[in-house]
């Protein structure tokens, strides 16, 4: 009797679970979802945009804190966000001026002591934003809501660096009269943290007195750590959430083909290349016959099969498509036959050669099918596979004695073109994954830097893209991945970023009356 | 009692020190750091030693350690250089998700193995202790995230009666703690079978049943409690184990538990959350193991007369 | 007079069926005990005495025990078509066991005062404080302090731990005792002690008893009746008087000589020859044939139950002969 | 109670032949049916470990692959499918055999020679020798085994070998405390001090009269080591950190299958299977050998 009746009770536990595991819409008087659920697929760790880069961070930083100048997602150009207005005086001395009446979370209003204490204060101390702050030479406070700006040197682009996600604008009044940890959290977004709950969930409300933004119907944003693709996908499906980050590309089609879901593309901003170490003299590699044929012989086509499910753009230039000064060219084109008769030439039947990359999916699954491609030349490829912050110590170690052959790695640049070079290219960059060092190449990227004339500067850039990829072969392009989101039907107010750091700030989901 | 549990606690404290220079120097050995991956994607080599300096990473492996140690024995584990946040804060974050999903499990994999165990010792050599046998075998022969894959596979895709991962409500709890808690069954009902059979030959049943006591009683009052030590002894390492050894089980159903924070942390380099989470975790499973050698002592007289020598 | 006896057991038969073959353990087992009267089970190790007292419990481990008999009926009830229910109230109630080694036979997870209390709790209507004050008194009365019994086996020496088994056995004052080699375990000292406990307290509450001992002195000591048994069954019973003055069966003859003689120090021991046999393979006929230095072929074919008195008979074919006498001289 | 009294005297009666252990034990092993069957398995798979290598081409069955034909169902070509390379599931587990066996035998052997060495040590000398050992290996069994093998793989790198070393070290402790828990009952066996009086040195009573002594729980711990190391390293590799790509390892298999796992459930349930298998029987085995090796235990 007795276990009759436990057998029920668990079924009936069972039936109220299964009940409750999909609760109704919660909706405004407008029709709108009360809250808005987006499953990410890494931990919130850090509200300090000055802490941290990584995007999943600043995608939630950029829900509650105001950049000065941004990308408007719509037409892809450098805007003012806090900033009204800008001018480049010359290329050392900028003056702006601030939007009138941006309120902070804590009331306070916005002005040009709160840019002075988060450029000329914070910054300098914070090792992500300390190479911004040693760019300006000195901060000249004009009023309230106008300043100038005198660079150390000329940078015809400083504009974008005022980009950078880690000088968002925080609230000095704040920090006179709270700790830091919750100084931090007041910025002047239309979203408010209300509870962070690490490893699992961060739950921002409504700012109702945003003035940047249109404040949207949504109440309440949660953004919320799912890690497995697969995981967030029923999620979405199941109504638990409203927005998925980077669905699995397997799920592209039950996003596209599901009329309640509906799939977000974009192309991104991620170079991914198979990069040469140039100066592994010990190492074939460093032949640059033995680079072009790898860049005839390998199928980007069927890396990007492999890697990315066909869901990206082929790449022929190391320049990503939507940075400025971008230029078609042909780059090394898929040859086979070209390539084999090469290899053969080299003598590389039977060669051994180690490549390294991260255990990012993507990557490994680019290093396998690299792999395989490679064998089809006798070449025998190891693949060690590391985490990313040792690949990236590795390949920017001195190149000489890293003992690294061929890596597969990325890079993910801002609007302007000299990030495409200052740390990834440029001799002395904190990035210099294939150990460019070349003069020329260092020049032209300080002449592109430098140059106001824009013609000019499309020659010397284009010159530069030419040069690395077709000549000196320093790296394979093999393409910029597609960005995606996955929502339910109806959500508006969710961009995608190529540079990854996604919007979510006037994220609504219309339900009807 | 008290000098032996004093004693026992004080033992702890090489041990602790020990496993704090182990993964210390480990997670020093592993190739890459903390600094490079926590640098913003542009910074300038100057920038990375500004941070490396910032993030108190400078020094020999020796004199770091040596800082670390001053502090650790001062009560202080430290900040996470990840998480820019004091390792004990952390840690007791996630210990509820981690003590959660290890008593659920214990839970499931009690009231599956106990009954289990004796229906097996009591039915000996019939169909019941034979499939009971083979069933705790593949428990154990089984890689529990294999499980946990299947059973998301079936609950979570093909009826989606539970998610398929993340922590929450109680309906999230339930397949991590299923499959965690088979995993346990398989081991805890092989132990209480061959304890009970042990038990089950012992002239004190005999005794037992010879004054009249039920078969029902023999089995469950006298029997048990003397099956219980090596019961316990297994509970215990099970449970201490399920602190953080459940890493696979967590990753699969994305339990925020201390285990897949231990693996992120070495993961990321973040030495002090690393060393600190295992230091906490080595100590978690100790106090287990000494409340498992207290609960001795309630269960059996024998071992208590011992301990108060 | 069928109303007078305790214990009735009719042709017992018990086996075990296991992997290596069938354990034929108890072999037709005939024995009656009068009300009030003990009796001492005598024979050596492996003869079945064991299995024979667990069967009156039914107590056989089955499987792989397989009891069989004509009838086994404890006061008049018929125990072998009783209900477990019905039994595990006879159990400890009506008839109790005193088991071989003290050691242990003591839960050692529970206070002897639980244990002791344990019974009576289960027996009589009586609350568990008034069932631990009598398990107190219980402990009293074997000779041991009241206050100890809180404490557990582990605490106590084999002597004593015997006491508490004996306190266990006695608690519901039993109409049937069953003492398995009580004092097999015990030193010699403490065997005399505890064969004077179970004497008094048998007296005082009129228990009949059943011994079970290979030590033919104990036997001689307390009971009134005496069965032999061998290979499964019982070769010879009589009275005291009986058995041992006027020995009638080769294998008690042999008992008997095996036995140093105090008063003739002398004398040579002369130990009967042989094993006792396997119990998986028993010999036909008489199961003692191989060993027995008066047998003849007929012994390896039959064996005949002899009636020698009212009180004594003999499970021997050779008393068919008139004049068959064994070595041993009657005492009278 | 009778009736184990008289089994004993049955033996002791009519059994008594000399025979030597081997066939002591390999007798009560055969009467096990399901240790028979694993026994069985485990030769089996010990064959394909040793010889799919000859079967298939590492080039053209492992690294090859076929994005054309990805995700292909389980068919009569393709027993197992095909996954997200199109590369054949079936060769592919089959081919894995001899990473995982590898590992667990490996890892096992170094955890033996490790452990064994230091569990006569201590058992042996005794004494100070024996707390330090002891303490040691109590630094190591306080963490839990599998972040001691990511921190272990972390630190030296993801080859095969460290993979094997790595699980080595995990398990080393466990057998030093069996071995020590073995030597002692033996230690103080006047057979010892009869070889020591007779002038045999430490080692060599060591290895020739302690250890063969206590063999037997060694040699069950071993099986069921093997067993558990492979287990190990699927987990590890599930985690990512096993072997090196594009090693068939089963763990790595349902790592990567796992991906897929709603629309291709069959990449993870092969590898998976694969794993159960090995493990049970090793398992099975194991308990086998156990209840052949003492037979009082036996039940």
């Amino acid at each position: 009797m007795k276990k009759v009746l436990s057998v029920l009770l668990a079924l009936m536990m069972l039936a109220s679970l299964s009940v409750s595991a999909f609760a109704a819409d919660e909706v405004t008087a407008e029709g709108y979802k009360k809250e808005i659920v987006i499953a990410m697929a890494d931990e919130f760790t850090e509200p300090d945009p000055m802490e941290t880069t990584a995007e999943t961070n600043q995608i939630i930083q950029d829900c509650t804190c105001d950049l000065l100048t941004d990308t408007n997602l719509d037409t892809m150009n450098n805007e003012g966000e806090l900033l009204e207005s800008w001018e480049m005086i010359d290329p050392t001395h900028w003056t702006f001026k601030l939007k009138e009446g941006v309120k902070f979370h804590d009331g306070t209003i916005l002005d040009t002591d709160d840019v002075e204490f988060t450029l000329m204060e914070r910054a300098p101390q914070h090792s992500t934003t300390s190479s911004y702050a040693a760019k300006i030479k000195t901060f000249n406070k004009i009023d309230d809501l106008n300043f100038e700006l005198e660079l150390v040197q000329g940078d015809v682009d400083f504009n974008y660096t005022l980009a950078a996600n880690s000088l968002a604008i925080l609230s000095k009044e704040a920090f006179e009269t709270m700790d830091e940890a919750e100084a931090v959290k007041i910025g002047t977004g239309p979203w408010m943290y209300d509870e962070i709950v690490p490893g699992d969930h961060v739950t921002l409300v409504r700012f109702d007195d945003c003035t940047l933004y249109d404040v949207p119907h949504t109440e309440k944003l949660t953004f919320k750590m799912i890690p497995e693709a697969s995981a967030r996908m029923i999620a979405l499906e199941n109504g638990e959430v409203d927005i998925i980050m980077s669905p699995s590309a397997t799920d592209y089609t039950r996003l596209q083909e599901d009329e309640n879901l509906e799939l977000v593309t974009e192309v991104g901003r991620t170079q991914n290349f198979i990069g040469f170490n140039l100066k592994n003299a010990d190492s074939i590699v460093s032949n640059v016959d033995f680079r072009r044929a790898v860049a005839m012989g390998v199928d980007k086509e069927e890396l990007i099969y492999a890697a990315w499910d066909g869901n990206a753009v082929e790449s022929t230039n190391w320049h990503c498509r939507d940075s400025g000064y971008y230029s078609e060219i042909e780059g090394i084109p898929y040859d086979p036959d070209a390539a084999a008769e090469l290899f053969e030439q080299l003598g590389c039947d039977g060669l051994q050669i180690k490549l390294v990359t991260s255990d990012a999916d993507h990557r490994t699954k680019m290093a396998t099918n690299l792999q395989s491609q490679l064998s089809d030349y006798g070449i025998d490829v190891s693949i060690e596979i590391m985490q990313n912050s040792a690949l990236t110590e590795l390949n920017t170690s001195d190149g000489t004695t890293s003992g690294v052959e061929l890596t597969i790695s990325s890079w993910t640049p801002g609007k302007n073109a000299d990030y495409m070079y200052r740390n990834p290219i440029y001799s002395t960059g904190g990035r210099n994954y294939c150990h460019v060092d070349d003069k020329h190449i260092d020049e032209l990227i300080d002449a592109g830097a430098g140059e106001t004339d824009p013609e000019k500067r499309q020659e010397i850039y284009t010159e530069l893209q030419k040069l690395l990829v077709e000549e000196m072969v320093a790296m394979v392009p093999v393409a910029q991945p597609t960005l995606t989101l996955g929502t339910r039907a109806g959500v508006t107010g969710a961009r995608l970023h190529p540079g990854l750091v996604h919007q979510f700030k006037t994220a609504e989901l219309y339900l009807g009356q | 009692m008290a000098r032996y549990i004093i004693r026992r606690l004080l033992l702890m404290i090489p041990v602790l020190i020990c496993v704090s220079f182990v993964v210390f120097f480990l997670m020093d050995l592993a190739p890459g750091d903390i600094v490079s991956q926590m640098a913003p994607a542009d910074a300038t080599p100057e920038q990375i030693e500004m941070l490396r300096e910032e993030m108190g990473l400078n020094g020999s492996v020796l004199q770091r350690y040596g800082r670390y140690l001053w502090n650790l024995l001062h009560g202080d584990m430290g900040t996470s250089l990840s998480l820019k946040r004091p390792v004990m804060e952390v840690f007791i974050e996630r210990l509820p998700a981690t003590l959660k999903l290890a008593f659920a499990s214990i839970v499931i994999a009690l009231l599956i193995s106990i009954p289990l165990g004796i229906a097996a010792a009591t039915h000996h050599r019939t169909w019941l202790d034979g499939s009971s046998v083979v069933l705790s075998m593949i428990s154990v022969s089984m890689p529990a995230f294999w499980l946990g894959l299947l059973l998301i596979f079936a609950f979570s895709y093909k009826i989606k009666l539970f998610p398929s991962g993340g922590s929450g409500s109680f309906k999230y709890l339930i397949l991590p703690a299923l499959t965690l808690g088979t995993e346990q069954a398989g081991n805890l009902t092989r132990i209480t079978r061959s304890s009970m059979l042990d038990v089950i030959r012992q002239d004190y049943l005999r005794t037992a049943r010879a004054k009249g006591v039920s078969e029902k009683q023999v089995i469950r009052k006298h029997a048990l409690k003397n099956a219980l030590i090596p019961i316990i002894t297994v509970l215990g390492s099970t449970l201490g184990n399920a602190f953080g050894g459940a890493v696979a089980i967590e990753t699969v159903f994305a339990w925020p538990g201390i285990g897949r924070l231990t693996v992120a942390a070495i993961n990321s380099r973040d030495m002090t959350l690393a060393t600190g989470c295992i230091i906490m975790f080595t100590l978690m499973l100790n106090l287990t193991l000494l409340i498992v050698d207290i609960a001795y002592a309630y269960v059996d007289p024998r071992v208590k007369a011992r301990y108060s020598k | 007079m069928e109303n007078n006896r305790i214990l009735d057991i009719e042709n017992l038969v018990v086996r075990f069926e296991t992997d290596d073959g069938i354990v034929r353990a108890v072999n037709g087992l005939s024995l009656q005990l009068e009300k009030g009267h003990s009796i001492g089970l005598v024979g050596e190790t492996g003869a079945g005495k064991t299995t024979t007292a667990l069967s009156i419990l039914r107590l056989v481990p089955d499987p792989p025990g397989v009891v069989e008999c004509e009838k086994l009926s404890l006061d008049g009830r018929d125990i072998i078509s009783m209900p477990i229910k019905e039994l595990e109230q006879i159990r400890g109630k009506d008839v109790s066991m005193i088991f071989q080694d003290p050691m242990t036979a003591l839960n050692p997870v529970f206070t002897v005062g639980e244990q002791i209390a344990e019974s009576i709790f289960l027996h009589e209507d009586v609350s568990r404080a008034e069932a631990t004050r009598r398990a107190i008194d219980m402990l009293e009365l074997v000779g041991i302090p009241g206050e100890r019994a809180n404490e557990y086996p582990h605490q106590f020496s084999g002597g004593m731990k015997q006491r508490v088994v004996i306190a266990i056995a006695l608690a519901c004052h039993p109409k049937l005792l069953i003492a398995d080699e009580p004092t097999t375990a015990l030193d010699v000292t403490i065997q005399a002690q505890m064969l004077d406990l179970i004497r008094s307290l048998r007296e005082k509450y009129s228990t009949s008893l059943i011994m079970i001992t290979h030590d033919l002195g104990i036997v001689a000591e307390i009971c009134d009746e005496v069965a032999v048994m061998y290979a499964g069954s019982i070769i010879e019973k009589g009275t005291l008087e009986d058995v041992f003055n006027r020995t009638k069966h080769p294998y008690t003859e042999g008992l008997f000589n095996s036995i140093p003689n105090l008063n003739d120090r002398k004398a040579m021991l002369t130990p009967i020859q042989g094993f006792t046999p396997d119990p998986t393979d028993l010999p036909s006929g008489c199961a003692f044939w191989p060993r027995c230095p008066y047998a003849c072929e007929v012994c390896k074919k039959e064996q005949k139950d002899i009636r020698i008195s009212d009180t004594h008979y003999v499970r021997c074919s050779r008393y068919e002969e008139k004049d068959f006498r064994i070595n041993r001289k009657e005492i009278s | 109670m009778a009736r184990k009294k008289k089994k004993a005297e049955v033996s002791g009666q009519k059994q008594y032949k000399k025979r030597s252990i081997a066939a002591e034990v390999w007798r009560n092993y055969k009467k096990n049916p399901s240790a028979m069957i694993a026994l069985v398995l485990v030769v089996i798979i010990v064959f394909v470990a040793i010889f799919a290598q000859f079967f298939y081409d590492f080039k053209k069955d492992i690294v090859k692959q076929h994005i054309k034909e990805k995700f292909q169902k389980p068919s009569a070509e393709h027993w197992f499918g095909t996954d997200n390379y199109g590369r054949d599931v079936f060769t592919r587990v089959i081919y894995g055999t001899k990473y995982s066996l590898s590992v667990g035998v490996v890892a096992v052997a170094i955890s033996c020679i490790v452990g064994v060495t230091l569990g006569l040590i201590a058992g042996y000398y005794g004494g100070f020798i024996e707390d330090l050992i002891l303490r040691f290996c109590e630094v190591f069994t306080g963490i839990p085994s599998i972040l001691m093998g990511v921190a272990l793989m972390t630190a030296f790198g993801q080859s095969i070998g460290v993979l094997m070393l790595a699980i080595g070290l995990v398990y080393a402790p466990m057998y030093c405390r069996t071995t020590r828990a073995a030597v002692l009952p033996v230690r103080d066996q006047e057979y010892i001090e009869a070889a020591r009086v007779a002038g045999v040195g430490d080692l060599g009573i060591m290895f020739n009269h302690v250890l063969p002594n206590a063999l037997s729980p060694i040699i069950v711990q071993v099986t069921m080591g093997v067993a558990s190391a492979i287990l190990c390293a699927s987990g590890l590799s599930f985690l990512g950190l096993g072997v090196p790509i594009p090693m068939p390892e089963w763990g790595a298999m349902l790592s990567e299958g796992r991906e897929f796992m709603r629309d291709y459930m069959y990449l993870t349930i092969f590898p998976g299977l694969a794993i159960m298998i090995t493990v049970l029987s090793f398992n099975l085995m194991g308990d086998g050998l156990r209840d052949a090796l003492d037979p009082k235990l036996k039940q």
